[in-house]
């Protein structure tokens, strides 16, 4: 139990401490989490609204697709997007193995599906509203989708905390193809799994404390806006 | 940064700091930089062998051996050496404490039952332990489950989970004693020749994979097998003991 | 005050004749729409009366294109309902949906959608607001208006886009008696420059000012289709003679 | 690439092979996910809901916080769990390190905020509609609760499948409260990080499209109820 | 028939009578109820009129507590709105919101809401769906129903509880001709029974046939509150009397 006592004290520490190498890896973790969410985002919200919208044949089977795929276990993410990035791979010419950018890409394998099936589920509870007026107004597809993800984006903005929260939260796939290189692609959870493993059990627990700061202060901060958007989207 | 090269290497040298010892001398001597990707021993081997890394560092020699045999490697070279021990619980329900003679010690824990904890991953580590447990005539994944526990997980985490189980571990001294969280524990065993853990370095061969950097990586290999590089790892303390014991036969 | 000289859709009876043929709608296993024929022409004003549950909105969705029918067919001057017969129609529903977005920008969507562009919108918004009493409320979220504003918004984002065909489905079953009198000589006047109407409506006294005729749904079928004269005056059915006279219908 | 080929064999065949081990490994892995997601859904739900409709200081603070928790990183909520029954912490004495219960319990505390954030979306998006009618029905708080979150049950399943999918998908906690102990604790994902650290990437990937078609039986046969569901929830 | 000898709630006027002081309701920047004072005393029964967006439905909410005031005092016979209050009154909507059941199960879950027990709630449900004219229904999602039927399923509702006041907000507008005499026949065998009555209504002659006494709203103020002969045979206020003679009122 002392280690709780240590862990918040280091925690504590660290903040205030603004050590220059835990400052690299929170930077390090928010630019892949905002890189990754932000194409999960622009990926998973059209895909939802589509998903919700379309009625073709095979729809169904698509959306129990999306919803299993928010259950991709993160390390056979890591390991197809190793497998594609390695220098064996088919991709391996692009030279991205062990870099951030390749971290991007397999958190947003991870997140797209978790952003596409909330939005699917909110646009489809919004379309059951609009869906005859829009068609009455003759609205086009394209147009219908950005109708409702606009009307919808206060309630969309949870969906997107749920894909930043798994993103941020997220070690099994980065660690695979980010290598965990100190200074290169080291981030706040491969720091954590490694001190967990050096049996530095209160630093990890602290680094712990630190990630869950930084996630409240970008969920106050999407928060915030999100009020903001409530009070002039006249929901 | 461009000047850098990947090592593949197991977790034990990343975990007990002897890389972050090392490493910035060695760049700040050549100005190369290398990233460290510490995994698995077979992963690191797997990913070597995918071109994805320019160097091997690893402790199962045979497997090395095998990677250099299959031409992934250009020629392995012995670069230095450490021991295992075994560490347990003060209670020392198999009453092996102070023993000097692993062997017999594996006898007695599989005899009284008491808990052990295997990494279970074809590691360096689990391959000698099972080579030990071969030599003692047990076949302990019989008992799997029961006593022998196999953790399926890297040292560091075999560690938390044998200690928080009160269960036996083999373990290289490295990792130990740079360990974080010993809790009551301490080393049972030791001082067996048969315990004696040989780690190896590889140059990735650029012939067959050609991504491979081969001369920063063969300048890194230079390195760590010169006097300069042997007497960087026998300097390398925790603690006030040295952990690792540099045996290159050089060139 | 609506200018609507032209169309912007071409020739006025482009839409029409609407030829209806045995249409049948079945939901929840009851056959609601059960065998509707019925034709109606250029140039005229119908009303559609009927008791709840007869029917009537269900028959606008039908010919509107929003749902699709059971069986039957639905021609609009031969062609089937769809998206580019909608560009040339607009529909006020029973119960107004409005965006989440302010009143200005409700009506701008319905211009956008419909291919105006930008300077047209904002003239042809300002102007929309004034003919429904809402200018005052612009920037409102339209959401938060009244049942009564509400109702006016709806009726001015579908006058808006100038069709050729407008559906009312009692478009002003919420408004104070000044604003029916006022919304019912809009509408006239659209159905004056040529703009086909069909009102649902429970308000007799309307159906009686506005109709050229008169189509009367009962369970899902028509019991009458006649000229208005004809049938406020002497109603050939016996449940047009219930209804008008206020007695159970069922 | 020749991994992918292999992969996917190799899962077919562990499929049809019916292997014991496999076996094992999947009965544990759905009862500890089965577990979790049920006791994370009796937590959440309400307490989503209860986020929701009630309005008092704080709330939205605390709305915050279970958004942020949605980005718990799995290997600090493991140790936080390990330190808690580890026998030298407070709930010792229970003997539950390195069982399946302790399994439960590290994914009930990682799945609990998500299906509680996404509920508190749902519940008051419905609620917009519902408030002033209940609350003119004169509806006490705890039926209200009931009410929003049986009429939102169709929506609510995705919120449920959210949850399952990070529980499915987790390896972080799991691995340091269960230890990944052969026979004992090994789970879908466990043993797909166990083969990855072997370097058997062509197993671990099968082991993955195995745990995927689980997942999508899973969600398969959720998405079904749920049909059935709406057909006779009016909604 | 509705049987209704005896009211739940003990004496019909124990939250009688209303009083409203200086009632005052802001949003949006605009203030929208702008200074009410008002008593309203057992035994009558109340029409509220008003232009569209006058406040009526504002003020029926608050007064039901369904909001809370700016600033004012409401008072039920002393006591302020809250759940304790409601529990003797119900609402209906200007547009019902209708639970995600079927028609039956929003009848039954309004009265065990209210305490009914299930042998209660059964019959009670069985006769208010009859009264409705939705029996016929029981079985049907309570939102795919036609306006008409939405409407009278929320009545059925709010009066199946057996309220001491019931706030009706333009209670028959989607209804037709014959549904709604039936429904004024209802509301006014509760009247006489002893309930408590507050209508808002656009239908002028739905209030001359209801109202002893009009309330007439205008731009967040009471114009005029007066008997009915009085207001509807010569109204004091200048609103009200173009109100009544369908002219302009802004
Ligand atoms: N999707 C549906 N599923 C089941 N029943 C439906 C559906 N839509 C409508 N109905 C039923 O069909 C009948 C006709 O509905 P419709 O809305 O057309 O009536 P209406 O004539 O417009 O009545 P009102 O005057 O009350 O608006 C009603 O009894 C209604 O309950
Ligand atoms: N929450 C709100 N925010 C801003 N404005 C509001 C809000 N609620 C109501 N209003 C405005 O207050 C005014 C009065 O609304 P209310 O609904 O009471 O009108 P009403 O008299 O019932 O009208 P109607 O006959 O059209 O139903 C309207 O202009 C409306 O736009
Ligand atoms: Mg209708
Ligand atoms: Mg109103």
């Amino acid at each position: 139990m002392q280690d709780f006592g240590a862990a918040f004290w280091l925690a504590g520490e660290l903040l205030v401490s603004g050590d220059e190498t835990l400052a690299e890896i929170v930077v390090l973790s928010l630019k892949i989490n905002a890189g990754a969410v932000a194409l999960a985002s622009a990926i998973g919200m059209p895909l939802g609204a589509i998903l919700a919208v379309a009625r073709f044949p095979g729809r169904q089977a698509l959306v129990v697709l999306v919803n299993s795929l928010m259950g991709l276990p993160p390390v056979v993410v890591g390991l197809v997007v190793y497998l594609m990035l390695s220098n064996a791979g088919p991709l391996g010419v692009l030279q991205l193995l062990y870099t951030p950018t390749a971290m991007i890409v397999a958190q947003t394998v991870l997140v797209t599906p978790i952003v596409a099936a909330l939005t699917r589920q909110v646009i489809e509870d919004m379309d059951a509203e609009y869906s005859e007026q829009l068609d009455s107004l003759a609205v086009g597809r394209l147009a219908r989708i950005g109708t409702l993800l606009y009307d919808a984006r206060a309630s969309l903005v949870t969906a997107v905390l749920a894909g930043f929260g798994r993103s941020v939260a997220e070690v099994g796939a980065v660690i695979i193809v980010g290598g965990n290189i100190n200074h290169v692609t080291r981030v706040m959870t491969t720091a954590i799994a490694l001190e967990t493993s050096k049996g530095n059990l209160a630093l990890a627990l602290a680094l712990g404390f630190v990630l869950l700061t930084i996630a409240i202060v970008v969920n106050g901060a999407v928060g915030g806006l999100r009020l903001a958007m409530v009070r002039d989207a006249h929901a | 940064a461009d000047r850098y090269i990947v090592v593949q290497s197991t977790t034990s040298t990343q975990n007990s700091g002897l890389l972050d010892y090392l490493l910035p001398i060695f760049t700040a001597k050549t100005g190369i930089e290398v990233r460290v990707v510490a995994v698995g021993t077979g992963q690191a081997i797997k990913n070597a062998a995918n071109g994805d890394g320019d160097v091997l560092l690893v402790h199962a020699k045979a497997a090395e051996e095998k990677f250099v045999a299959e031409g992934f490697g250009v020629k392995r070279f012995d670069l230095m050496y450490n021991d295992f021990v075994i560490v347990g619980p003060p209670a020392d329900p198999a009453g092996v404490e102070g023993s000097t003679d692993v062997v017999a010690a594996l006898q007695k824990i599989a005899e009284t039952s008491a808990p052990f904890a295997s990494r279970a991953d074809d590691s360096g580590t689990h391959k000698a332990e099972m080579k030990l447990w071969k030599e003692a005539g047990i076949d302990p994944t019989a008992a799997s489950g029961g006593w022998y526990r196999e953790t399926g997980s890297g040292m560091g985490q075999t560690l938390n989970t044998g200690i928080g189980m009160g269960a036996y571990v083999l373990t290289d001294r490295a990792t130990w004693v740079a360990f974080g969280n010993k809790g009551d524990y301490g080393i049972a065993v030791e001082g067996d020749a048969r315990l004696f853990n040989q780690y190896g370095v590889i140059l990735v061969n650029k012939d067959k994979l050609a991504n491979v950097k081969a001369d920063l990586g063969q300048a890194f290999v230079d390195w760590l097998i010169s006097k300069e590089g042997q007497d960087a790892i026998a300097g390398f303390e925790v603690e006030g003991q040295q952990l690792f014991f540099p045996n290159a036969k050089g060139e | 005050m609506l200018e609507r000289p032209i169309t912007r859709h071409g020739a006025v009876s482009a839409l029409l004749p609407l030829v209806v043929e045995d249409l049948v709608f079945e939901a929840g296993g009851r056959r609601l729409i059960d065998g509707i024929d019925l034709t109606l022409e250029a140039g005229r004003r119908s009303v559609i009366l009927g008791p709840n549950g007869s029917g009537k909105s269900l028959f606008l969705r039908l010919i509107h294109g929003l749902i699709p029918p059971t069986s039957g067919r639905i021609a609009w001057n031969g062609r089937p309902p769809g998206r580019e017969v909608r560009l040339s129609q607009a529909m006020v529903f029973q119960q107004p949906v409005l965006l989440r977005r302010s009143v200005a920008a409700n009506i701008d969507y319905a211009l956008a959608a419909h291919g105006f562009d930008k300077a047209a919108r904002r003239a042809r918004t300002e102007q929309m607001l004034i003919e429904a009493g809402l200018e005052h409320l612009a920037r409102q979220p339209a959401r938060r208006l009244s049942g009564g504003e509400q109702q006016r918004l709806a009726l001015a984002r579908a006058l808006a886009v100038e069709p050729d065909v407008l559906l009312l489905d009692e478009p002003t079953s919420s408004l104070d008696p000044h604003a029916t009198l006022r919304i019912e000589m809009l509408i006239a006047r659209a159905a004056q420059e040529g703009v086909r109407i069909v009102l649902v409506t429970h308000d007799i006294g309307q159906a009686r000012r506005f109709a050229d005729e008169v189509v009367f749904l009962h369970r899902g079928r028509i019991a009458e289709h006649a000229p208005a004269e004809v049938f406020f005056d002497e109603p050939g059915s016996e449940a047009a003679r219930s209804f008008l006279a206020g007695e159970l219908v069922l």
